[in-house]
């Protein structure tokens, strides 16, 4: 039932304090007043309440199970995250109150980019995009501005492996450059004589994720970057995948110009549905000029926000960043410490390879070689066996109370299933969804309509999602 | 041994044995190790991290609810317990985007009855789940117009909010997008003679804002009738909408706006969320995600995410747009609030902001100052006060009022001027306590 | 999976600040020092979160849907309760901080108590019973004072309808008095010739709940209290059933010498499972000088609890009562008012009317008088004709996404529902249930082994209570 | 029209005519109408609630954590987040008692769950799921005591908390039970030697605090060789538990405390939660509700009440305890926090605070103040500081520190005393900073 059901005409959910000012009439041209009906709900507190447990009910969370979605690292949401960010201090102060009387808030944002800058390598840090893609049109952005600002203006081309995720394309193109695919090894890698192809002086940037799509580390990545700059062009970092790497390498230390981070996948801060996120961009100093406004900047022990950059590439959305969202990222970096991010990327790359090798057991991986943080299973072959889809075993896995790994992405490996199990899942849950996968893999043998029919449990059946696009029902409306 | 990652030495040991690797380091051997020392501290517990981020929150100043004068773009209003109680459920803040539609029909109805909610204020017949915020929104609405009809010139009311215009300049310039500004006359309502003007078969759109940064109420329907067929795009403030005509009746082609006002804590101006309407048959050149309903196997009804095609995943660099993760968490507590408030509250709430601002104008006329624009306003409007306004405004913070936005920051020629704004929470002791605070400067 | 079945040994859930004190040996006797296992769990922050939040799920709640359970008031808890008992300034001070700097939660006890006397019409009343029955208690030995303060020493029975709580004649004997039950009217009411036959000198106090446990007005309760208080016994009051009669008419108008109050029903603080409640005791002026210590008093306009009572009964409990749970009542009559209180009740009443007759059409109702804010269903007809329990019956409405109402209680009725729908349900809600136990109804006749079942679609189905009880299992035990 | 209350004038009007009466107030007419006029204000909104009860809440001073060293029954101690976060779910807060067990598994495991671990940190057979506090727990054990052996004496240890023995002989009067206070030897535990020569044969049970009221640690072997086959009730403090021996191993009888320590906040005093454990040979006698382990239909495995026998619900006036609302959502607060602390958390608390009394008892003593009893102490202790100990305490109040309890507000003889308290929350500075307060009493 939809919260428009449950209204009835008359009912409130809400009183507000008495005024004591006298209420006036509109005086504005009469066709400005509102002459459309507004059909709101109408309800008390108590049928909010309910409404909203009952969807609450009907979702998947983290805090529920294992929630395996290769790229998007699920991982578990401390607690603590919710209760700083939700500080008086830091929810109820306005972006244009004087930057004297709000210190706190920009001392955070400014270590929390010194923070990054460190984990990363990088030299100077934006925390303004409001997520991975948001960074990347910045950091695409700042790409165009350098090359334009060396009047170097044939520089039309973004380079992007065909294993990348759909927002690098989409953001190098929004960003003004023509984006040319590079073929992939069969292991999912950069193909250097591809790459060797393709650079010429029409490239700005090759868009890289490190660990690639595939969980799988760019080993010749040096040489990559070799090529790369002498071939004039910058290396842009995807830091979707940092989570298998934080303590280890620094992708400022092998090559990389420009960073984007995830904070709501590597920092925990969390997904919300989707959203909101954080999408920092970090750049080699060479490229701090061009970074957007406003940069926060520290003197003589004050901070302050710097919007005088005359080469900025202007501003990319209003006020300072998602705050709250960084106020959590900020906590969980503290928390960790160097130790615990360290340790947190070897747990994630360590239960992704254990899950593999017990995966391994029964379905084909797309790379044999040690993964990162994540892996790819190949089931061609399996479909071509059975019959039975990847979407097919996905559902199924929703029957057993686990959310499904990603499917159908990376592109370049068919009927796949991308699965990230992240450093905060023990061995226990990873044993068992193992265990889980492979009994699917046997019903789809012995019984493929079970599998074909999945889910059976959910709070809906499989939904026919070719009908709602070809005939689509974007609103609620009332049915006579 | 972290108390968010469960391994015990004995299970790495298991672990390792099972990949058939003899240490944790030989999972890294094609990773040059350059980060063996970062300089960062070592993790803390608990209680130390919190009391850190209390201290820094206790830098930041709070200013009293009824106190707070400036708006502009950020707004101070009442939330309900509820809306937070309901909006920090775990199931909601901790779940991902709705890729497995069978587990995520929380999200997926919330979001559509957040569409429908959003279509029902600005009277559009399509809206997405959300947006970054209101500037991104916009700047994605000129993108927008700009893949409907492939026209490059954009004319932008110099009344719409000045950090929306940044961005969106930022984003068309990628485009080489043009843009013009059109100015206001003495009403304070973008001015019609020169817009009409200004268009010509280049122009791809024209950007308003209603009621306007200023908080004049701008008449949309004089405008439509002055720019032919060019898109119409409306930059609106969600609370105005509920008692104002929707922009939809005057021939509006995009709707964009931020939500942060309806339930969303000021947060140092983000995370808040965009909203963007429109009519249907612009719907494949619409950025963001689509929510749909439809049946599952047994005719049940259900949501699914639709129209996919237009998105990153599949299209890639044709996409209408590269946004992935959105806002959704922020759209529903739009959608909570509005459940909460009805559409009897959001009007009790406008009304009040209104008369709220009304009374204060008299009261700031009384004493001698002058309002910057003669139009109609909503619950915002410019007054001029004095020369170095902006040194008056910061010292009144420091007695704990958040005065009218020193104008000058954005406008020079409007250095003296203060933007005021009003909402329910302002009260008429607030109100006099500011005159009186202001009414310093009058000579 | 009981958390202990989720233990790892050597897992961590959490970390402790360092700390600058060396750490120093036990000296104690070595007997003393423990050398039993301790085997709690151990488990990560993640593990815990996953737990709880797999138990929440199992749970029926006010937040999830209708709970009509007779004599308990599941009305909508509002969640501005919890953000005020939250604060700081309440949560974070300690019961022996001087009491000049406990001003604020002296004076919340105090206007609290001022409120409730208002509501109640009575003169004195103490807030430190932490649930019904411990008011009960306190409300009888002050009873059992008040004799004996004026040597009226054989004063040993407590007369309790046979319609009453059993908190009612527990709490009776646990104040030292012999208990008499009087037989009840066959509405359910008490016997004006049963009472008089009982009362006689020995008799210290009649309890009564009113609206008695059928949802029924005493009708004739000045008469009653003129016959108990001309006996020299003392009437007192079970408020469990005061959301009936808020702003109608206060016990204390009509001869009860004392009242208990449930904060926990009537003002919505909310259950928490089972508590923690609160039970507030008043009393008619003649009896203040008994009430337990402290009693908070008000002195210059400054509040300080005063200990010094020479007939006072004791001490109930430890400090100042279930402080958290006052700050929510009083939070709650803050926001209803005068008008809100007799707006619940009045809403109380009509919904139970409503209920009562829209199910009158189906089951027989054990009175067919106006009831208050509850009803009874005498099953017996029903069970008798189909074979069916009326047990079976509240177990197949759990199948339907509803809580069953009160079965079995009150006693003098056999094979019967308890019906309190409160205030906060809609007509809407109400109209579905009614449709839901017609259509069990039907079914106990049509399929009778559905309802015997029942219930199906619950996370477990019907539980083997009789073994649990002959062959108890009080704790988890490692299973080898 | 209210918020909480759905009713539109419109479904009132249908509802009454469906009752069949013309309007409300024919639905009171067995009722006299007294209170027509309560003297109470009408309804506010949730704003001007939150901000009385804010100003309320101001007028409480809060001390910080380090700062406090008053226990005594109440104990500053850290609770993680995620307790917090758990324990406010709505599906435990809204939940009744588990009257219908198939839709109330969440609070029957909880409670089972939280009966193994009071099993195991007393060593006891069977724990109930709540008391009220622990003074009642104790009240209720003396009680329980009665029934197992129908003898009327309570020999009752001086070093048990006062407001336990006062709220015990009030529960206890009722029965016409006698008590004897046992005086303490100068080491500050239970006289042996008088305990031996009070026991006779009207001894009903004994009941010492373990480590008692002065912190002192009761050597409970040495009590229950004294005191024959009389029952024996310890009253003890979780924490010190999860170090100490548990009560079982001496032929303890029935354990009974107070969980606030683990996870509750301190609240002013309430709610807190009792627990009482005893031996499976008395669980018939016992109080409180009961939750055992069980299958269903289908063989799997649940959880239900039992023993409900023994609850005021059927056997009513005989029995075994009024309790019928408990404290079970404290208790699952109890349950979560020891799921998260692990007993290597409880422990390492344990032995910090035990630490922190050591030190400071070692600084004080410095200083040139002498402890009250000689006798080990756990993490709390009794120190003799000046004449007027009193006004010195409430002085170091307003500077900022929760000192000790003045221990003349229940002994006459100790007003030159304080009973010190330390947890885990001190640090050496705050340690430090408390004996340079207080010693600025010293001659
Ligand atoms: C590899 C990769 N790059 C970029 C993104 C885009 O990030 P966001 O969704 O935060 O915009 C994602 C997230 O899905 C991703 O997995
Ligand atoms: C009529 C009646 N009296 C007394 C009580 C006892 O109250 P409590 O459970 O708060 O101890 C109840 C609660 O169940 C009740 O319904």
């Amino acid at each position: 039932m939809t919260i428009f059901e449950r209204s009835v005409t008359g009912r409130v959910g809400f009183k507000l304090p008495k005024s004591d000012i006298e209420k006036k009439e509109f005086d504005l041209p009469s066709h400005l007043i509102r002459q459309r009906p507004l059909n709101l709900p109408e309800v008390s507190e108590p049928d909010v309440v309910r409404h909203y447990t009952e969807l609450a009910g009907k979702n998947y969370s983290v805090d529920k199970g294992f929630y395996p979605l290769g790229s998007c690292t699920m991982k578990y949401n401390p607690k603590i995250n919710e209760y700083t960010a939700a500080l008086d201090g830091f929810t109820q102060i306005h972006p244009y109150q004087p930057w004297e009387f709000t210190q706190g808030a920009l001392k955070l944002i400014f270590e929390l980019k010194e923070l990054l800058c460190e984990i990363t390598g990088m030299d100077e840090m934006t925390l303004q995009p409001a997520a991975g893609a948001h960074g990347e049109l910045t950091g695409m952005l700042i790409a165009r501005a350098y090359h334009l600002s060396r009047k170097d203006t044939k520089r039309h081309i973004a380079l992007v492996p065909d294993s990348a995720h759909g927002t690098n394309p989409a953001s190098a193109a929004m960003a003004g450059f023509d984006v040319i695919e590079l073929k992939s090894t069969e292991d999912g890698l950069v193909d250097l004589e591809e790459l060797k192809k393709h650079l010429n002086d029409e490239v700005a940037v090759l868009m890289l994720t490190n660990p690639n799509t595939l969980g799988l580390f760019e080993k010749d990545i040096l040489q990559i970057a070799e090529m790369v700059h002498k071939a004039g062009a910058l290396l842009y970092y995807d830091g979707a995948n940092l989570n298998a790497i934080m303590g280890k390498v620094r992708p400022g230390d092998i090559g990389f110009d420009i960073v984007h981070l995830n904070l709501h996948k590597t920092f925990s801060t969390p997904h919300g549905m989707g959203g909101p996120g954080s999408g920092p961009v970090g750049v080699k100093s060479f490229l701090g000029e061009f970074l957007p406004i406003p940069v926060i900047k520290k003197v003589d022990g004050k901070y302050y926000p710097d919007f005088d950059l005359p080469k900025s590439i202007g501003r990319v959305r209003s006020f300072y960043g998602n705050f709250s969202v960084l106020v959590k990222a900020y906590t969980y970096i503290l928390m960790m410490g160097k130790d615990g991010l360290t340790h947190a990327s070897q747990m994630a790359v360590l239960n992704a390879n254990y899950l593999r090798t017990l995966i391994s057991k029964f379905l084909k991986i797309a790379s044999p070689r040690i993964c990162m943080h994540e892996f790819v299973v190949d089931g061609s072959d399996f479909v071509k066996e059975t019959g039975v889809k990847i979407l097919d075993v996905a559902k199924r896995l929703l029957d057993h109370g686990v959310h499904a790994p990603t499917v159908y992405f990376p592109l370049i490996v068919h009927e796949d299933l991308m699965i990230e199990p992240t450093e905060t899942e023990s061995k226990d849950t990873l044993d068992k969804f193992a265990k889980i996968l492979e009994m699917i893999v046997e019903e789809a043998k012995t019984n493929p309509e079970l599998v074909k029919n999945a889910p059976h449990k959910t709070p809906v059946r499989r939904l026919d999602d070719v009908t709602a696009t070809k005939k689509p029902i974007y609103r609620w409306r009332k049915t006579i | 041994m972290h108390p968010y990652i469960p391994h015990t030495n004995e299970e790495i040991r298991q672990m390792l044995q099972t990949i058939g690797v003899q240490q944790l380091d030989d999972l890294y051997k094609d990773v040059p190790l350059t980060a063996k020392d970062l300089k960062i501290p070592n993790g803390l517990d608990e209680f130390t991290v919190v009391s850190l981020l209390e201290s820094l929150a206790c830098e930041n100043k709070v200013i009293e609810k009824s106190n707070i004068f400036m708006g502009a773009g950020i707004y101070a209003h009442y939330i309900p317990q509820v809306v937070k109680a309901l909006a920090s459920r775990p199931e909601f803040v901790t779940a991902y985007t709705p890729y497995q539609a069978e587990v995520s029909q929380g999200t997926l109805q919330a979001l559509f009855e957040y569409q429908t909610m959003i279509c029902e204020l600005t009277g559009m017949e399509v809206a997405n789940s959300s947006m970054y915020d209101g500037a991104s929104a916009l700047a994605e609405a000129v993108l927008m117009a700009y893949r409907i009809n492939g026209k490059h010139e954009i004319l932008i009311s110099k009344a719409v909010h000045p950090e929306y215009i940044e961005t969106t300049r930022t984003y068309a310039s990628a485009q080489n997008l043009s843009f013009r500004q059109i100015p206001l006359d003495t009403s304070g309502k973008t001015d019609l003679g020169v817009l009409r003007e200004s268009v010509d078969e280049e122009t791809c759109a024209v950007v308003v804002q209603y009621p306007n940064f200023f908080g004049i109420v701008e008449d949309l329907k004089a405008i439509r009738e002055n720019i032919k067929d060019v898109v119409l795009i409306v930059v609106a403030e969600p609370f105005s909408l509920s008692v104002l005509e929707p922009p939809a009746t005057f021939g509006t082609d995009i709707v964009v706006g931020d939500g942060q006002p309806l339930g969303i804590s000021m947060n140092y101006g983000g995370p808040t969320v965009g909203f963007l309407a429109t009519l249907e048959k612009h719907v494949r050149k619409m950025p963001g995600r689509l929510i749909g309903e439809t049946r599952d196997m047994e005719g049940n009804k259900g949501y699914v995410m639709i129209l996919q095609t237009r998105e990153q995943h599949i299209r890639r660099e044709k996409a209408t747009s590269n946004i992935c993760t959105n806002h959704a968490l922020m759209a529903v507590i739009n959608a909570i609030f509005m459940s909460t408030m009805g559409p009897n509250g959001l009007r009790e709430v406008a009304m009040r902001s209104y008369s709220n601002a009304h009374y204060l104008a008299g009261k700031l006329r009384e004493k001698g100052f002058k309002l910057l624009f003669d139009g109609p306003f909503f619950n915002e409007f410019a007054v001029k006060f004095s020369k170095d306004y902006d040194s008056s405004w910061r010292q009144i913070f420091e007695e704990g009022v958040l005065g009218p936005l020193p104008l000058g920051w954005y406008f020079e020629e409007y250095k003296d001027c203060g933007l005021v704004c009003t909402t329910e929470v302002n009260t008429k002791q607030s109100m006099d306590l500011l005159v009186e605070l202001l009414g310093r400067d009058v000579r």
